[in-house]
């Protein structure tokens, strides 16, 4: 679903975010992106949106390839993406409920069904009764669920989710996480960058540590992984979802 | 569609004071252009009622029978260039210069003026060399003492004309590339206020003429509101200068109105097509 | 204040293209602000040469002896609102009246016209009440036939000037209004873009008086060079005026021209002003 | 130095951001606030620095009294702390460098002394490599360390942190957690709002519970602290300080 094929990238200053990545990973996978503070992690999400491209090797998900990519290619990629920004990225002059709603509006999904959806994905986070708040009136939690309603809202096909607990306390991150368990149990690959070591150590799930740039471990190639999840379903999924 | 033009409906209670600015920036434009419009339009009907009293007359040797002025009239009323041709009786030489001189009417008193032939010219010939040719023909008459056309005054008239007509379009086209300037440059600030409303917008999976149609359309509505106000201001200035000022001008004409609406929404449109696709680009 | 100063630079720097748009807005509407007092002047000046030239005529009978005349002129003379009193001569009268009137001259072939004294008043007396005192004085003297001072004439020209000042007055606050509410709202656009730096500023302990100072230099710059360019453009057009359409023009003089800087500076720094103030309330 | 007095607050939207708090923390005293995310945290922060008032209740601050300041004594106060926000709030159209020189201009610093402390203080959050990037070509984490930086360079004698380390891998937090350690110890008094239970857990230091805007747990109240923490030394601080 998601391949990074010698994806390298360095960015104007010289600095070498991404060097000689190589990654597949499949549906239904759930994996944990670590590292110190610079190390790229953020960078490695933004080539799966393809916010940015690699200055050479190929980053593929689904059918959108970073060498061939449209813009218009990339807007149909990031409808079936959900997106958690490190620095949330709301909409500053609507309510939570439009930031979430605004999502669906733009794959255009049918007016009379957005209304239940964003408020079922907002009663998930925790968010129920800030429903009619902007985000300025918002504690720094509160905005990071809103960013996590608004990237499950669409039902997305690949979730990227950098730092989403970042500013919440325990129990929310445990809510959160469990919703993400949920999201990739039904179908849909999961890339979290968290530097939150405890919730990659209580649970089994893949993990790949980034350090200047480069994968310096991946749990994947040491410990075989289910079947089902290294299985190259590539061709299928693109079929179904693009 | 549908969805576009709330959003752009909705950014009017968003930001207010910049619809506002780019309206009233528009309006303004729009208001010194058509008011700068109006000026040359009526400076234009001034010298085309002057330029219909371009008349040529030729003065008989005293004593001169009526009957070959007459002749001489017929003669004259065929030729291509001439709209009409009149004889002028001493008597209503007088009363007419009376007349037309009201301020130095006590000059007249005493005055006597000979027998003249009067001659207007078509519109198409109301030109220096029309009337240089005319006049000559005229003066070939052997009754004719003198011909008078008042050289200096048409040659005058007509490079009057010229000039106004070619600064006409040359300052409109200044003030317009201004106005478009300006408008281009409030739709861009209005523009680089929502850069990161269009970021997230890409980011979430909208296309770019998904991201572009609400603009537009926010742009158009703009543009013409802005046209509308200028009209209504231009028509404003108009009438009190009219009023006050007991000038006689002229407006627009339905036509040219609805084109001045029209400009100011195909430039709301061209300002916010050129700033939301540099946007678009940056982005 | 050096701290200041550099910031108030660096923001042109940071932000061009607000910075042009705003010194742009500052510029074009002083400049169609200027145009247009330009106008003003120029019709107060051609109205001030038109009733230089009021004059009253007094005609003589037939015969009337000439030291009569002499005596009647010496007398009005003494008069406080008469400027000077001439007496014209037949011989003279006709031939002036050839030379004001080119077209028309052969008009004055063969026409008569009696003694008559002309009477010119100061400068402080062109009213229609001066002229009507001062005719009916003259009109007294016994050798006098007639009295003529164009009453329409002059009434018309004093009631031009009256209205022409008073629609000056009124259009121009218009246009500077208009001029104010623009600027004013550009630099409060470009403060909105600025409203996370202003707030950032507070939070890390800048005082209030602090974060306008920039501002306030900023507005003053813009101002002045906006009054600069507007004045620079206002000079060009009307050259442009003189040059192609040989009118003569009268143009702002140093001190009008200083003060027209000066505003854009005080418009600049009065929008600056009021925007920061209002975005520090709410901040 | 910081007393809270009855202290609450209530915003527009009716939520109970802060419920009859009564806190005192004195120079040289290191508290860390915790509680879930929404319970309150930040709004105390607001509070010490002034951003909000309480409704009813006062918030006193070395001399500054929030029923009686002036914005004048609002800048003055905060000249005199140090603020990590826990959104950054960076100056996007300046440098690393440019954006902790600014907290130095602002203060009147003499202006030989800027290029010096800022370089000093960039190298201690370990950014002196990144001096002349903007903020957005950073990481997450160097974005938040720019933040720090620019809270210590005008030696405050009260530093706020919301959330210093919510984007910082363990090292990077370990590092800075040990920077307002010792600010702390050099007579600064330190409050750090945070979700890492493990930072609190590891060290002994005074932590605040909040749920629902009111204080649920204070460690202070059950341990004994230590007696210099304790003494009321507002009136000798304030001469000092302000
Ligand atoms: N737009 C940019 N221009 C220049 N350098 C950049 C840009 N974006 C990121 N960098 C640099 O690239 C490196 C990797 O950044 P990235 O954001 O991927 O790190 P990260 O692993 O997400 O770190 P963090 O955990 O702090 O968020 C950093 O050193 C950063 O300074
Ligand atoms: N400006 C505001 N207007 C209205 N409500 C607000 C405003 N700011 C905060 N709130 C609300 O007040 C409550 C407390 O917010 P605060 O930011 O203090 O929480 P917090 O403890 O910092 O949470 P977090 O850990 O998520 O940052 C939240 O429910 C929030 O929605
Ligand atoms: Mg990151
Ligand atoms: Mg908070």
């Amino acid at each position: 679903m998601i391949r990074f094929t010698n994806a390298s990238l360095e960015y104007a200053r010289g600095t070498v975010a991404l060097h000689d990545v190589n990654l597949f990973i499949a549906r239904r996978e759930f994996v944990f992106l670590t590292g110190p503070s610079g190390a790229g992690k953020s960078t490695l999400l933004k080539c799966i949106y393809m916010d940015e491209r690699p200055d050479s090797g190929e980053v593929k998900v689904g059918a959108t390839s970073s060498l061939t990519a449209t813009r218009t290619d990339v807007a149909k990629l990031r409808r079936k993406t959900g997106i958690v920004f490190q620095d949330f990225r709301l909409l500053e002059d609507r309510t939570v409920e439009q930031n979430v709603a605004f999502a669906l509006e733009v794959i255009g999904a049918p007016r009379n069904t957005i209304a239940g959806k964003v408020s079922r994905v907002l009663t998930q986070v925790g968010l129920a009764s800030k429903t009619t708040a902007l985000p300025r009136e918002l504690s720094g939690g509160e905005q990071q669920r809103v960013a996590i309603a608004r990237a499950l809202v669409n039902d997305p096909f690949v979730l990227i989710a950098d730092e989403p607990t970042g500013n919440l306390d325990d129990r929310a991150t445990r809510g959160i996480f469990q919703l993400l368990r949920d999201i990739s149990a039904s179908g849909t690959a999961v890339v979290m960058a968290t530097h939150n070591l405890d919730l990659v150590r209580r649970s089994d799930y893949r993990t790949i540590e980034l350090t200047h740039g480069e994968i310096v471990f991946d749990s994947a190639s040491i410990a075989a992984p289910t079947g089902v999840a290294l299985l190259d379903d590539d061709a299928g999924m693109t079929e179904a979802v693009l | 569609m549908s969805l576009a033009t709330r959003e752009a409906l909705v950014s009017f209670r968003r930001a207010p004071l910049l619809s506002a600015l780019s309206i009233t920036t528009i309006a303004f434009s729009l208001f010194a252009f058509g008011l700068f419009g109006l000026v040359v339009l009526n400076i234009r009907q001034a010298l085309e009622t002057v330029s219909e009293r371009v008349e040529i007359r030729a003065f008989a040797y005293d004593g001169t029978d009526s009957r070959s002025v007459a002749a001489a009239v017929a003669e004259i009323s065929a030729y291509p260039e001439v709209l009409r041709a009149d004889v002028i009786l001493p008597q209503e030489a007088l009363e007419r210069a009376r007349r037309e001189m009201g301020e130095f009417k006590d000059v007249f008193e005493s005055a006597f003026l000979p027998t003249a032939i009067e001659v207007r010219l078509k519109p198409g010939y109301r030109d220096p060399d029309a009337v240089q040719r005319v006049a000559g023909k005229m003066g070939a008459f052997a009754f004719v003492e003198d011909v008078r056309y008042g050289e200096d005054w048409i040659n005058q008239l007509h490079r009057i004309r010229n000039i106004a007509g070619a600064t006409g379009m040359v300052l409109g086209l200044a003030f317009a590339i201004v106005a478009v300037i300006i408008i281009g440059a409030t739709i861009r600030m209005a523009m680089m206020a929502r850069a990161r409303e269009i970021e997230i917008m890409r980011l979430v999976g909208a296309t770019d003429g998904f991201i572009r149609r609400p603009f537009l359309i926010e742009g158009a509505i703009k543009g013409t509101v802005g046209g509308a106000l200028a009209l209504g201001l231009t028509w404003f200035a108009t009438s009190v200068i009219e009023r006050y000022l007991s000038f006689d001008t002229v407006f627009f004409d339905t036509r040219l109105a609805v084109a001045g609406v029209i400009a100011g929404a195909v430039i709301g449109l061209a300002g916010s097509m050129v700033s939301v696709s540099r946007q678009l680009r940056q982005a």
